[in-house]
């Protein structure tokens, strides 16, 4: 434990150079990610230890805090959670010393970028309630900072407020949490917060709204998401990634550890989960199809997937409930795998995302297109990246959702009324997300990287740097590794598990049946590679053989006479069927400036697009609370003598109440 | 003897510099005494003698809770000192530049002398508060602070800062005449007991006291100091006090001053503990807590000035306070840590307000924008300040208002609960939206602002690091300081 | 993969465009026309594979490539289609899984290449597709979660094992309506009349047609192969479901697959002849309906 | 003796309901400090020190002679001469005094709690008939040196109450309840020296620049906009 500590220390450290070097930007950048990269290399020895090795002892310090002390520890569950930190966390930050290049003040930018790394290393392993909140918040307040790094921007502002609201609500709720647990087990190390003390139902579904608030609403669970579409495209595209990739997972890390603290799991919570996750995959990802802003899209893809993790938990707790380890070990593996092949393939999406955005200077997609002419190395990779998303075979994001159907359809095998319910839930939320999320990634790789640039861009884009090119790379090798070496990584996925579902030894046998599928789906992989090699080096032979013409001509326009790039089809118009089936759960309005007058100049038409859950629910709410409150201000309206009433009122009603008892 | 040395060197200090004409020995002779004041008042606090060392029959005692109040009130103080100091040549530093002369309201400036002469005397008043075991003379010197500390608050002499004072005297006098009632209805009580009115023989014949009396000490003295310590909807006076009165002396009257009415309260509960009637006043104590809470946080929501902002943001932790006090026990530890986290937090607040205020020339949120291109550091202090302010955790507030809502929690009470977290929200939402709006943004004049004189800046960070070392590690000795006063005043409960 | 597993994989390639020759001698029959001879897809393949090849001004590798990696999928999509009583070649638990996904990856290159020709019309028959493909895949996976249930087994060889259509009793009812339900899905996926015409001229009315529209030469040919084979899959996922479990030889049990499937093309030559297109707002009532049907065979299983 | 004195403390308390002119308050309050010195002397006579002769002596003094002096230097040098239309009207407020007179009565004399060896029914009733009446006048009076008078009445209805048990209280706090009342209104007369100065009206009515209240619409600011 003590390496994972100075680890910590070494990417904290470097994160207080960058401060300090303040006015050379270059330098801190690079010393920043230098540090960074080291103090990961160095956290992933007790990592590994712990996943795959004997575990490394916790360590206690006397830290003096009125209420909490230093308690740190990892278990298999933490150490599997650290994993999407060590990928992403190094990869970012040498993604941004090439991004930040025109940037000024990266030098505080990447003192909160380590801080940010460092608070979720340390909150994975702490191991004391107050701690937890500490490193919580801490992670919070540095993430707000990243958000706003280009506040000159009203919306960053915006964004950023939204955020940080968003992170206090989740805040109060953890507070609430830990307080009614400490109370009800005594004491705050998780230690005997895990102590199965019997709680009342009352007491332990009130725990669980409670976590489910307070933890949702960092990871981004279905009704606590707007924020997330608010902060990810303000933040540069390195932070987004890093917090797409890996913040929101803090949260699930955190549902989970409630979990052990809950102990005894009703199935009303699966129930709950479950349905919150089918529901915000839905919503996430037909709200990603009718965005216009491309990091927009993504960060509503990640509310999709935080859904289909959610299913997976959800499918996990039935199974606690229903004493059906099968479902158990295949629904938190599939979770916890969607966990950890989300934050690699949104990693790399963000990043090419952030290079498209870096050289374009538009995040409109409606403006964007043809670029896989002048940026081929990014538009190939996001290309792979949509594919991973869309969890199509060769990649990994495939593997964790197979599983989440697994356990979906073996929970069917019982052939109990529940679990078929279950099963067809899962199913078909499952079936249409992967349909849906086909259509939303084929339209962003589409319209943003094939066809024609339909906006003249003001300067010519081109590939960046190495900085920004070697995370990518990495990040779509990563993606190819899991999707293909799957088998090797049940093992691990199942051990993961374990604290949560309590050590339970027919859930290894359930994972071990699982291997033949894996080994069948990591197959057919290297076959879909294999043979489109092969099928690809015979039509080169055979198309462009000498002896047969090669020629390029006009794409078929039905004899059109003078065809503009205007004519092609915006991803506007190619989801506007999807958006009109799913305009309840959309509301987006269209803004119509008809061309008037008998030589009509100009027209206008628009779509726009806010998130249903806000409009319909938070911002009410708001207005609600702000009106209300301005109500009361007439209290203090400058009149001495009202204010004297005020003293002789109290005091009146003062002496009543006394004199009552 | 130390201790009246304590009490008398501030107030022949105060008097004489009245008369300096030069400022240089004027300041100096102030520096002097607060130099003096802080040495000795650490030296006592820490490493005294252990017993409270009571001098002359008990009229100045250090026990365990003025052991607390009274370093940290003359910590306060000589921050306090070095920004008015440091204000003072950023003042006239601004006055003599040509340039800034027509734009900024140029305001008649009372002679510095009366400004030196009360603010010293206004340290040794609330001296006197913290350190007096008699009832009477606390009574005295509660009064005095509110004298002393109204030129003060006129010093700008505006019509806003005039009418500032005026209600401030108007009101707190009102509210100290009915305290007045609580000491002779206190004296009545104990009319048959004792003679007089020291808190060590109030406290051995506490049983002995007439309960219905005691109920309405009770009353008066929680309305009267009350009204002193800002409890809404006694707190009106407050937003306007703080805001009108110049940085320093607004710093002061938020981190020093609230904790001594705070402290004439807790002497009263201290009596009312040992006569067994502890339970008594506790529901009002949280409903004048949470209602205290609740209306910092209606005016706190879209307030168009930041130095209001900060003084009702005063309300709502003084409700804080008392709504720990109310659950006493380990509520009661809370609410005195959080009484101290506050004064060093707010204060911190009230002086980095007042550089702004320097650099801006306006009290608006709207006037100020990109604090953070402008003049970074403080930024940082608005913003850390802003963190601290809301409770969250590298701060010391963090943990008290932790403490107090775990102690709610332990005691079942999950409304009071849920308002407390309601009501920290609104004030965070509300408040949220104010420092960012003035941190973040793009400006349009790149002229570099005016420099701020060192003294003006020293104090500030000086006391936003303490209240960091507070949320991060509370020293042995302070935490069983703080446990000894709580055990104090709800008469070993703990 | 022993060699008797290799021979339906190897018919799957061989008799894959017939079914195509069957369908539309079977509309001609119903016109009243000779029609086309039998085998004229496979005379169409071997002229496009020999021809030049003309590329779009705007396209860029990925319309060379795509029609690569579409073929691959479906060819290993193949490689899982039961055949009969004998196992597919590659089967484990959960196998419809990865079968649904790789249709799904044949159909994302599909549309990627139709975008980047950048013309106007394969925008338009992308964005249709996608929409009409979101809808289908619930039909499918529910109808595996009815077949699971139903026989307990978790791949498809084995579902299709256990599986077989008495005439009488409540089980039957419920694979009726998976056939059904199926039939559209395979009406819908592989562009036949009632949702989509193969044969029309009118660009905007195409949706599969009008995303191959700048293919030509060996892509086209490529392209073609691809969907004989995929209306290969899903008439012998189909076949599999009618087929009872005969207990006689291998030979003549494939023979009788062979014969189910050819049948069922015969099938969809009379649908095709006898019915006219749906409106395209219609289509998505028609998914949701197909999906309908299945859960009702859920809920009949519940209750049996 | 104690009677006729509360008696002529309540009269005099009653004027200061009814009159509209500054200067009849001023002596009214004169009258008050004086009959209060001369209670505080009688009531101690059993146990008569040179202590609670300083403070007797000190408070005729001082609420005698020094503050009203002070009061009237304030009054001619700002030309607030009339208290014109307060908030309640004399005749009113004279009705609402006579009510407060009976109700302090009544609860002086059914407050039977142990007071009656300290303090005398009629005078506690007086005195808290004089709480009630310097509450009154801060609260209904918009001229800033009224409401000074008004505070020194309830400053000596506190003493009055404190009467019984004056001798108890060691000097120095005798001493310094009374130092602080006198600095306290002389303070507030150089305040309303500055005020009159400053806003050339010392009419508090007109103090509200200070305030809060203005109900900015939710809907249209802008920051509800970034709000959502």
């Amino acid at each position: 434990m003590w390496t994972f500590l100075i680890g910590c220390s070494v990417i904290e450290l470097g994160g207080l150079f960058a401060l300090l070097l303040l006015k050379r930007e270059k330098a801190a950048r690079l010393i920043a990610t230098l540090f960074t990269v080291a103090g990961c290399a160095v956290v992933a020895v007790p990592v590994f230890q712990t996943l795959f090795g004997d575990g490394t002892a916790p360590v206690q310090l006397p830290w003096h805090l009125p209420l909490g002390e230093f308690h740190m520890g990892m278990d298999v569950l933490s150490a599997f959670f650290t994993l999407p930190v060590l990928i992403l966390a190094p990869l970012s930050s040498i993604y941004g010393v090439g991004y930040l290049k025109k940037h000024k003040g990266s030098g505080a930018h990447y003192f909160f970028l380590n801080t940010l790394v460092t608070a979720m290393l340390l909150l994975l392993c702490a191991k004391n309630a107050i701690l937890f909140l500490m490193v919580w918040e801490i992670m919070a307040i540095s993430s707000f900072f990243l958000v706003t790094f280009d506040d000159h921007l009203q919306s960053v502002r915006a964004a950023g407020w939204t955020y940080m609201i968003a992170t206090h609500v989740g805040m109060m709720a953890l507070l609430a949490f830990f307080a009614v647990l400490s109370h009800q087990k005594g004491g705050f190390d998780f230690a005997a917060l895990t102590a199965d003390g019997e709680l009342s139902p009352g007491v332990s579904s009130l725990l669980f709204v409670l976590a489910l608030v307070g933890f949702g609403s960092k990871a981004g669970i279905f009704p606590l998401h707007i924020w997330l579409p608010e902060a990810h495209p303000a933040a540069p595209s390195h932070v987004s990634a890093l917090m797409s990739g890996v913040m929101i997972k803090m949260g699930i890390y955190g549902l989970m550890r409630s979990l052990t603290f809950i102990g005894e799991v009703h199935a009303s919570f699966g129930w709950s989960v479950l349905a919150l996750g089918g529901l915000g995959g839905v919503v996430g990802i037909v709200s990603s199809l009718a965005q216009h802003d491309i990091k927009r899209m993504l960060a509503y893809s990640s509310v999709e997937n935080i859904g289909i993790v959610c299913m997976g938990l959800g499918a996990g707790m039935l199974g606690m409930a229903f004493q059906n380890p099968a479902l158990v070990a295949l629904g938190f593996g599939g979770a916890l795998l969607h966990v950890l092949n989300h934050s690699v393939f949104k990693g790399l999406l963000f990043l090419c995302a952030g290079a498209v955005v870096h050289e374009t200077g538009t995040k409109e997609m409606n403006h964007l297109g043809g670029l896989m002419k002048k940026m081929p190395f990014i538009a190939a990779f996001f290309i792979v990246g949509a594919v991973a998303a869309s969890a199509l075979p060769p990649f990994n994001g495939f593997v964790s959702e197979f599983l989440i159907y697994f356990a979906g359809v073996q929970s069917a095998m019982t052939k109990d009324v529940s679990s078929i319910v279950l099963a067809a839930a899962v199913l078909t939320s499952l079936a249409l997300i992967g349909g849906l999320a086909a259509a939303s990634f084929t339209r962003v790789a589409g319209m943003v990287f094939l066809g024609e640039p339909r906006v003249p861009l003001k300067q010519v884009p081109k590939d960046p740097g190495w900085a920004m090119k070697m995370p990518i790379v990495f990040l779509a090798l990563m993606a190819l590794a899991l999707g293909v070496a799957s088998p090797l990584l049940i093992q691990t996925v199942a051990d993961a598990q374990l604290p949560v579902t309590g050590a339970d030894a027919t859930l290894r046998v359930v994972a071990g049946d699982i291997v033949p599928s894996l080994n069948g789906i990591s197959l057919v992989g290297v076959a879909v590679i294999v043979i489109f090699a092969i099928i690809a080096v015979l039509y080169r032979l055979i198309a462009h053989r000498k002896s047969v013409a090669l020629t390029r001509g006009p794409v078929w326009d039905c004899g059109y006479a003078k065809p503009s790039v205007r004519m092609q089809y915006t991803p506007s118009s190619f989801s506007a069927p999807l958006n009109q089936m799913f305009q309840p759960l959309l509301g987006t309005r269209t803004a119509l400036s008809r061309p008037s007058g008998y030589f009509p100049k100009s027209g206008a038409f628009e779509t726009i697009v806010s998130d249903r859950v806000k409009d319909m629910f938070y911002a009410p709410l708001f207005r609600l609370v702000a009106r209300v409150l301005l109500l009361f201000r007439i209290l203090q309206h400058g009149h001495v003598h009202i204010y004297v009433i005020y003293v002789a009122a109290t005091l009146i009603t003062l002496l009543l109440v006394t004199a009552g008892n | 003897m130390m201790l009246w040395s304590l009490v008398l060197v501030p107030f022949v200090a105060g008097l004489v510099s009245y008369v300096i004409v030069s400022d240089r020995i004027r300041r100096s002779v102030w520096f002097i005494a607060m130099a003096f004041h802080l040495f000795i008042s650490f030296f006592l606090s820490f490493d005294g003698g252990e017993a409270g060392m009571s001098l002359q029959g008990g009229w100045l005692t250090l026990d365990a809770l003025s052991r607390i109040f009274m370093p940290l009130t003359s910590l306060l103080f000589a921050a306090a000192t070095l920004y008015a100091i440091g204000a003072f040549e950023n003042e006239h530093g601004r006055k003599s530049d040509p340039g800034k002369a027509a734009s900024a309201k140029v305001r008649r400036l009372s002679p510095e002398s009366v400004f030196t002469g009360c603010i010293l005397v206004f340290l040794a008043s609330m001296t006197t508060v913290i350190l007096s075991h008699r009832l009477g003379l606390q009574w005295v010197a509660i009064e005095a602070t509110t004298l002393a500390s109204t030129p003060l608050i006129y010093y700008h002499q505006g019509k806003r800062s005039l009418e500032a004072a005026w209600k401030y005297i108007l009101l707190c006098s009102v509210g100290i005449a009915v305290a007045l009632l609580g000491i002779f209805s206190l004296a009545l009580a104990a009319s048959g007991v004792t003679s007089e009115l020291s808190v060590d023989s109030l406290v051995t014949h506490a049983t002995q006291l007439d309960p219905r009396w005691l109920k309405l000490v009770f009353v008066f003295i929680l309305v009267g100091y009350g009204t002193k310590m800002g409890l809404a909807p006694l707190h009106t006076w407050l937003p306007d006090a703080h805001s009108e009165a110049p940085s320093a002396v607004s710093a002061l009257l938020s981190g020093a001053l609230l904790n001594c009415a705070f402290i004439g309260i807790l002497r009263v509960l201290q009596i009312l503990n040992a006569a067994g009637m502890g339970s008594f006043g506790e529901h009002i104590l949280i409903f004048l807590g949470l209602f205290s809470m609740g209306v910092a946080a209606i005016f706190i929501l879209r307030q168009p000035d930041y130095k209001r902002l900060l003084a009702y943001s005063s309300v709502e932790h003084m409700g804080i306070v008392i709504l720990g006090t109310g659950l006493a026990s380990e509520g009661m530890f809370g609410s005195l840590l959080h009484a101290v986290n506050h004064s060093f937090v707010k204060s911190m607040l009230f002086m980095t307000a007042g550089n702004i205020l320097a650099i801006y020339a306006t009290k608006r949120i709207d006037g100020v924008r990109a604090l953070k291109n402008r003049v970074p550091l403080l930024a940082v202090l608005w913003f850390g300040g802003f963190l601290a302010i809301t409770g969250s955790p590298p701060f010391g507030t963090f943990i008290s208002e932790f403490s107090i809502l775990q102690e709610a929690v332990n005691q079942e009470r999950y409304v009071t609960v849920g308002l407390y977290l309601f009501f920290l929200l609104l004030v965070f939402v509300g408040m949220a939206a104010t420092f960012s709006k003035m941190t973040f943004g793009a400006t349009t004049d790149t002229a570099p602002p005016k420099p701020l004189h060192v003294w003006s800046l020293v104090p500030p960070v000086f006391l936003g690091l303490a209240a960091l070392m507070m949320g991060l590690y509370i020293p042995q000795q302070l935490d069983t300081m703080l446990r000894n006063a709580a055990a104090l005043i709800s008469g070993g409960a703990l | 993969m022993s060699w008797m597993n290799a021979v339906p994989v190897l018919i799957g390639l061989i008799l894959s465009p017939l079914l195509f020759g069957i369908i539309n001698r079977v509309k001609a029959w119903f016109a009243g026309r000779n029609g086309s001879p039998l085998l004229q897809t496979y005379f169409d393949v071997f002229k496009l594979v020999r021809k030049g090849m003309v590329y779009g001004t705007t396209t860029s590798l990925i319309f060379q490539l795509g029609p690569a990696l579409v073929l691959t999928s479906v060819l290993l999509a193949l490689l899982m289609v039961p055949f009969g009583t004998m196992a597919a070649p590659l089967s484990f638990k959960g196998d419809f899984i990865l079968l649904a996904y790789l249709l799904g990856v044949s159909r994302f290159f599909t549309v990627l290449s139709a975008l980047d020709t950048g013309s106007s019309f394969e925008g338009m028959g992308a964005s249709r597709e996608v929409q009409f493909a979101a809808l289908g895949e619930p039909t499918f996976m529910l109808g595996a979660l009815l077949m699971a249930i139903y026989t307990g087994e978790m791949s498809l060889s084995g579902m299709v094992r256990e599986i077989h259509f008495e005439a009488v009793g409540g089980q039957s009812a419920a694979v009726a309506l998976l056939v059904a339900a199926w039939m559209m899905l395979l009406l819908t996926e592989n562009s036949r009349i009632p949702v989509d015409d193969p044969n029309t001229h009118l660009e905007l009315t195409m949706i599969h047609e009008v995303m191959v529209l700048d293919t030509g030469g060996p892509l086209l040919g490529m392209v073609t192969y691809a969907s004989g084979i995929k209306l290969w899959i899903f008439s012998a996922l189909i076949a599999n479901l009618l087929v009872p479990n005969l207990h006689a030889g291998a030979v003549t049990q494939g023979a009788v697959f062979v014969a189910a499937v050819l049948l069922i093309a015969v099938v969809v030559g009379v649908v095709e002849s006898i019915m006219g297109r749906v409106r395209m707002r219609q289509i998505p009532k028609v998914l949701v309906g197909a999906t309908a049907l299945v859960a009702t065979g859920l809920i009949m299983t519940l209750a049996g | 003796m104690i009677n006729t004195i509360s008696i002529l403390l309540a009269i005099t308390s009653l004027f200061l309901f009814g009159s509209s002119r500054v200067r009849i308050s001023i002596r009214m309050v004169i009258l008050q400090g004086f009959l209060l010195g001369i209670a505080f002397l009688y009531y101690n006579q059993a146990h008569l020190t040179i202590g609670t002769w300083i403070i007797g002596v000190s408070s005729i003094v001082l609420k005698g002679i020094v503050l009203p002096w002070l009061l009237t230097f304030v009054l001619h040098r700002s030309r607030a001469k009339l208290e014109i239309e307060p908030y309640v009207g004399f005749g009113t407020s004279l009705f609402i005094g006579v009510l407060l007179l009976g109700f302090s009565t009544y609860v002086a004399w059914n407050l039977a709690i142990n007071t009656a060896r300290t303090i005398p029914p009629a005078l506690f009733s007086a005195a808290l008939f004089l709480i009630f009446c310097g509450m009154f006048l801060i609260v209904t009076r918009k001229k800033a040196i009224t409401q000074t008078i008004g505070y020194l009445v309830l400053e000596n209805g506190v003493f009055a109450t404190g009467l019984g048990i004056g001798h108890e209280f060691p000097f120095i706090v005798e001493m310094g309840v009374m130092l602080d009342i006198f600095v306290g209104v002389f303070l507030m007369g150089i305040m309303i020296f500055r005020i009159d100065r400053a806003f050339d009206h010392t009419d508090t009515h007109r103090f509200n620049e200070l305030l809060d209240s203005i109900a900015t619409e939710p809907a249209d600011s802008a920051e509800m906009e970034n709000i959502q």
